[in-house]
């Protein structure tokens, strides 16, 4: 536990100090990007790693979140941060609602109604146009504003998103290490056992996809008003699966390894670029060999690296004495 | 045209599209019954059967049944090797890593598909003719019978199979309790393989006789496959008439809601109509059984 | 004295390198086209064309005795990895100017990150927007769809179909050429009586069609890209619709007439003039530049340039004529690109001003009718 | 304390209980036995509310939680303990217990992921009465091992923490000294009698003749789904019906 928070400290550290490295160039432009993948991975994981549950639809959060901070502050002047909080409050208000019917369902048939789900949202997007913009977006989103300060540069975005990833990161292991993220591991555990000790399994399952919308909106609405422009192509069923990918390469259940797969699929492209058109049969390769040979992720590889190192070490001193 | 003809022909509109998703429907279920697998690559055998077919037919220039009959063995070998190369050397399967291998899987052979057969949308040569057929004041083409026609003796060569051959049975089995299957002798490794066989046997045949009505990409698997997952699950996962009554119910309700409400939100139409099912009735709409997925 | 020859010849040589490496080091040109995703027909040929452009320039002696480079990236039609490769272009590559994106949404996504850092930006996407207000650093190339609908409107008229059904693809293209259906609609006198929509991946539109045979049209408007037309024109056949049909400029290449087959004879749709080069009367400007575009894109890619190739060969000349004309900043090459005059391209004869960044009239295109698996000028 | 009254129950053609009545008195510890298929764990699972039996009620101190859920069930001070030991086995031995503990705290999940004030200070109440339980189970040592690392023995100590870590009126063990040795079985008899010191209600599950006649002050024997006899250990062991079965069992 204590480690977790010390491994934070470091992170953070590296984070804040980071664009000293960068001077600005094309990566810091990324790096912004690799932050809203974070939170968005994290927030997949409170429910895919901790809950066990997955969704296909996890894009959609995302994209109401982008769209209503969007339409209201483009469409109707409202002030962006105000529209974030409402985005988060609505999202989070739908998905509670939507979990009691959706977690009542199991492995594939949860998959699926929530890619139905997606997919529907997305529809949505493309069909209102009055609202929307439709299929050729929405442009002219404003900027978040904080005094005279308006986040409008690569480094200014870096700083307000990644702010809100690590906030989004510790919010996470606090949750991990409190009496509902116990309750949710012992859920994954033993279901029975756990309802045996008085743990409400569905109406947690529930709260956590409430939370893990709410945070998808609020990446949303930072996406919209950093982008200044969004479009239904943004949020649909690929994107979705990205994110699930994201949590799976990462690590299901590791807060850092949530952060690993994003930043893996984030800068990954920008890897594959050199094989171009062969991008797409990169991807679906290493999503294949990730699940079958790392099950436990980047971040459990890479704790069981440590591990095989740790006792060699030990092996040589018993060895010596 | 009024107002009973129009409803004719949605109806037939919608009933020769919920074919299409009832034959790639049944794909799905019959991976899923052997194996509680769920194949998310299932579309890309559709889109593998009729690439194929035109490149053999057109680009080799091959004769039709050739073409056609290598495209289901070239599709079935690809099945096969999906199976063993991804499936079998997993060593604890659980729903979700084999969601993510199969949609894995999926995204792979697409991007193969792209870059050996490129991007563009090509049609093939109806079965017989393009004169359509007027049945009632609604027209339907000839190639919608075949469709028809193929999901009848698919359905039959499926009940025969699993209700009167040994193999058909030893598959039943798995899917009811594997541990005990294996015991009881079957070599389940074998069975699980089979169910691929037989999937993307067929998934290669739907993909053929719906590519001169639909024609045929690279990426025509996606909402393929989502359709005829959907078909599957409507008519509770049955690998016989529950997933053709399934198909078609859909084909008809998205077509009367393209007619009559909106054509924009027509797939909307058929994702909601999926949630309504799965929240109301998860077994499906024509089976009474109690299964493990609520 | 010896040391100071040495010095001295040292010093000369190094102005001599100097001089070289300046005029070895080529201009780079950035360019973002969607060679994958939904769009990747339209980032395909423009991907070609512009290669081709740009390796022509170089085989005859570049530009002012530089040679140009070419720096493509793949979108995939995503906005977001537009804006991102944009920023690449920009800050990594550091190139004087960008052509593309391919689509209307991925060009206003990146509309914002050229502007901010001054580099100027030829689109090859229809949608007006881009143009209009007109943003000083952002051009196009790929005709208004306004335009297109400005020539099937006064076909009609001009044949008095005034009432139409229109269908629609759910996608870019579909949204921005029914945003401009509605808009000319009244001052066409033109009556909608249908307007619906399909998806992109839809496989069977006989709902749509049928209730469209079920309302008293004159003319059925249909407005997408391949494959989704091909469907509507199959199944018109199938269930008889008698009415005439009118297609986008989307589906202006050989490719449509394949897919749809017979059903394909006597389906109008406005088109730039590069799909009937062939058959324009020699006085035609543009005649003579469409006739060694295609042809010079058929030797390399097997297949006759279309219109969207066209785009980026547009484009990518355009560019070299402002190159030509000054520096090779960006703010120069902004300059010089709003001061193009007359230039013949593939979309048509281009004049830009500080008011128009579109610079095509409605002459860019013309109304084709399929006839015998061909196209026919409709006069 | 505990009333059963005539629970039946029947899977697809098999009645696995039929007609199940008796009381469990407050304060005591209540064997019940019977050979194996006798429908004891079925028993079990209906009145901690993880089947829903064919017919018949079951009432706790008066009241009736016949098909109440078992999450519902421990707030009111039903708990159970399983045959086959359902530990959470990637958490500490502590956080096990701390789980026991969940119906006993409040903290949302907001007040959670925000670490409010009034979190860290119950965070840390339960710390302590979780450790309490550790030490009342004599594993104090094992606090921060993490479960599945256990050997069984130590397990079956860490299940009976983290439920009386609940804070039951009633503590329900099935089989609690299966896959136990000796010595064990013997801590267990100890620990099973420190839990009825403190005013809770045991009854257990066992095939441990010599553990129930020890410990129990009441036994109920089934057989065959149906309710053989019911008394002291005394009374039961001079029983012919009783005897029968068991010896007829062989």
């Amino acid at each position: 536990m204590k480690r977790d928070y010390l491994l934070f400290l470091l992170f953070a550290t590296v984070v804040l100090v980071a664009p000293a490295a960068f001077k600005g160039g094309y990566l810091l432009n990324v790096l912004v990007f690799m932050g809203i993948n974070t939170m968005l991975a994290v927030a997949l994981n409170l429910l895919l790693g901790f809950a066990g549950q997955i969704s296909l639809g996890h894009a959609s959060f995302f994209g109401l979140g982008a769209y209503l901070s969007g339409i209201l502050s483009t469409t109707y002047g409202f002030n962006p941060w105000l529209t974030m909080v409402i985005a988060a409050v609505a999202v989070g208000i739908l998905a509670f609602g939507l979990g009691f019917p959706i977690l009542k369902l199991k492995g594939h048939y949860l998959a699926m109604a929530t890619l139905g789900f997606g997919i529907i949202v997305y529809i949505v997007f493309n069909e209102t146009v009055a609202l929307t913009g439709g299929p050729s977006g929405l442009s002219g989103i404003p900027n978040l504003k904080m005094g005279s300060l308006t986040f409008d540069g690569d480094l200014k975005n870096y700083y307000l998103i990644w702010c809100f990833a690590l906030v989004t990161m510790l919010l996470a292991i606090n949750l991990a290490h409190s009496r509902i993220g116990r309750a949710l591991r012992a859920i994954h555990d033993s279901e029975v056992a756990s309802r045996v000790m008085g743990v409400n399994a569905r109406l947690l399952k529930v709260q956590v996809f409430a939370l893990s919308a709410i945070i998808s909106a609020v990446a949303g609405s930072l996406y919209a008003h950093t982008m200044s422009f969004i479009s239904p192509a943004s949020f649909g069923f690929n994107f979705s699966v990205e994110l699930v990918t994201m949590v799976i390469i990462g690590g299901l259940g590791s807060i850092f390894g949530s952060f690993l797969g994003a930043a893996l699929l984030t800068i990954l492209p920008e890897l594959l670029r050199v094989v171009q058109d062969y991008d797409i049969v990169v991807y679906g390769l290493l999503l294949i060999v990730m699940t079958m040979y790392m099950p436990k992720g980047l971040a459990g590889g890479i704790a069981s690296l440590a591990r095989r190192l740790r006792p060699a070490k030990k092996g040589v001193v018993d060895a010596q004495g | 045209m009024d107002l009973l003809q129009q409803l004719t022909q949605y109806a037939f509109s919608g009933l020769s599209t919920g074919a299409i998703y009832a034959l790639i429907g049944l794909g799905f279920a019959i991976i899923y019954n052997a194996t509680g697998i769920i194949n998310f690559a299932q579309g890309e055998f559709v889109m593998l059967g009729g690439v194929l077919t035109h490149f053999f037919l057109i680009v080799l220039k091959l004769p039709a049944g050739v073409a056609m009959g290598g495209a289901v063995i070239a599709t079935t070998v690809i099945g096969a090797l999906f199976e063993r190369l991804t499936i079998r050397p997993l060593k604890r399967p659980t729903p979700l890593s084999l969601v993510i291998i199969t949609i894995g899987g999926s995204i792979f052979i697409r991007g193969v598909a792209m870059l050996v057969w490129g991007k563009d949308t090509q049609s093939l040569p109806p079965f017989s003719g393009e004169e359509p057929i007027t049945l009632a004041g609604a027209t339907v083409m000839p190639q919608h019978l075949w469709i028809f026609g193929i999901t009848l003796l698919v359905i039959a060569a499926n009940k025969f199979f699993f209700y009167y051959t040994i193999r058909g049975k030893a598959m039943r089995a798995c899917s009811f309790n594997r541990t005990a299957a294996s015991l009881v002798g079957i070599d389940v490794r074998k069975m699980v393989l089979l169910s691929f066989v037989i999937s993307s046997a067929m998934g290669a045949m739907a993909g053929i006789i719906i590519a001169p009505l639909t024609m045929t990409a690279y990426d025509v698997g996606v909402m393929l496959g989502l359709k005829g997952f959907c078909a599957a699950i409507i008519g509770g996962m049955s690998s016989g008439f529950g997933t053709v009554l399934g198909g078609l119910l859909l084909g008809l309700l998205e077509s009367l809601g393209a007619g009559l409400i909106s054509s924009g939100y027509k797939d909307a139409i058929a994702f909601i109509i999926l949630l309504l099912i799965l929240f109301i009735r998860p077994q499906g709409l024509f089976s009474k059984a109690q299964t493990e997925r609520v | 004295m010896k040391r100071s020859v040495v010095t001295c010849s040292l010093f000369v040589l190094t102005l001599v390198w100097f001089a070289v490496c300046s005029a070895a080091q080529p201009i780079k040109i950035g360019a973002l086209f969607s060679v994958t995703g939904p769009p990747s027909f339209l980032g395909e040929p423009e991907r070609n064309a512009a290669q081709m452009v740009a390796d022509g320039i170089n085989k005859s002696g570049g530009i002012k005795g530089r040679s140009v480079q070419l720096i493509t990236y793949d979108t995939g039609g995503d906005a977001t990895k537009a804006v991102q490769l944009a920023n690449k272009l920009i800050k990594d590559d550091k190139v004087v100017a960008i052509i593309g994106p391919s689509t209307t949404g991925e060009t206003m996504a990146v509309m914002p990150v050229v502007e901010k850092a001054g580099v100027p930006l030829i689109s090859c996407a229809a949608g007006r927007k881009i143009t209009e207000p007109v943003n000083k650093w952002v051009f196009k190339t790929a005709q208004n769809d306004n335009l297109a609908v400005a020539k099937i409107y006064e076909y009609l008229q001009k044949k008095k179909l005034n009432r139409v059904a229109l269908l629609t693809v759910s996608d870019g293209f579909g949204s921005s050429g029914r945003e401009q259906l509605k808009a000319q609609a009244a001052t066409h006198g033109i009556q909608i009586l249908y307007d619906e929509t399909y998806g992109p991946k839809d496989t069977d539109m006989t709902a749509q069609l049928t209730k469209i045979k079920g309302i008293k049209a004159d003319a059925v408007i249909c407005w997408g890209t391949n494959p989704g037309p091909a469907v509507v024109a199959r199944n018109a056949k199938q269930l008889g619709l008698k009415l005439p049909l009118f297609m986008s400029h989307g589906v202006s290449s050989k490719k449509f007439i394949e897919l749809a087959g017979d059903a394909a004879e006597g389906i109008f749709l406005p088109s730039g003039k590069v799909i009937v080069a062939d058959v324009l009367p020699d006085a035609d400007p543009q005649k003579k530049g469409l006739m060694s575009f295609v042809k010079e894109y058929q030797k390399l890619h097997k297949v006759e340039g279309d219109h969207f190739g066209g785009h980026a060969w547009d484009a990518m000349m355009l560019l070299k004529g402002a190159l030509e004309k000054g520096d090779d900043t960006p703010a120069a090459i902004a300059a010089n690109l709003e001061r193009s005059k007359a230039f013949h391209g593939i979309g048509g004869s281009f004049t830009y001003s500080s008011t128009d960044h579109a610079g095509l009239t409605k002459d860019a295109f013309v109304l084709v009718e399929v006839k015998n698996r061909d196209w026919v000028l409709v006069k | 304390m505990l009333r059963v009254e005539g629970i039946t129950q029947i899977f697809g053609g098999l009645t696995a209980l039929e007609d199940i009545s008796f009381t469990v008195a407050k304060g005591l510890i209540t064997g019940v036995i019977g050979p194996n298929g006798a429908g004891k764990t079925t028993l079990f699972n209906i009145i901690t509310g993880l089947y829903t039996q064919t017919s018949g009620k079951v009432f706790l101190e008066g009241e009736d939680i016949s098909g109440a859920p078992p999450e519902r069930l421990a707030p009111r001070g039903l708990v159970r303990t399983f045959q086959n030991i359902e530990m959470f086995h990637q958490m500490t031995v502590l956080e096990n217990v701390l789980v026991g503990l969940h119906t006993r705290s409040q903290s949302g999940i907001f007040s959670c992921a925000l670490k409010l004030p009034w979190h860290l200070a119950e965070e840390r109440r339960m710390r302590e009465e979780a450790l309490r339980w550790l030490e009342f189970c004599g594993i104090s040592d094992l606090a921060e091992v993490e479960a599945g690392a256990l050997p069984f023995g130590k397990c079956r100590s860490v299940e009976v923490a983290r439920a009386m870590a609940v804070n039951p009126r009633i503590l329900l063990m099935d089989e609690p000294a299966a896959g136990l040795n000796s010595r064990e079985t013997a801590d267990l008899e100890v620990l099973i009698r420190k839990i009825r010191d403190t005013g809770v209600t045991v009854v257990l599950v066992e095939h441990d003749m010599e553990l129930v006649m020890d410990i129990c002050d009441a036994i109920v024997v089934l057989n065959l789904g149906k309710k053989l006899a019911e008394g002291t250990p005394r009374q039961i062991q001079e029983n012919p019906a009783v005897i029968k079965a068991y010896l007829g069992e062989g």
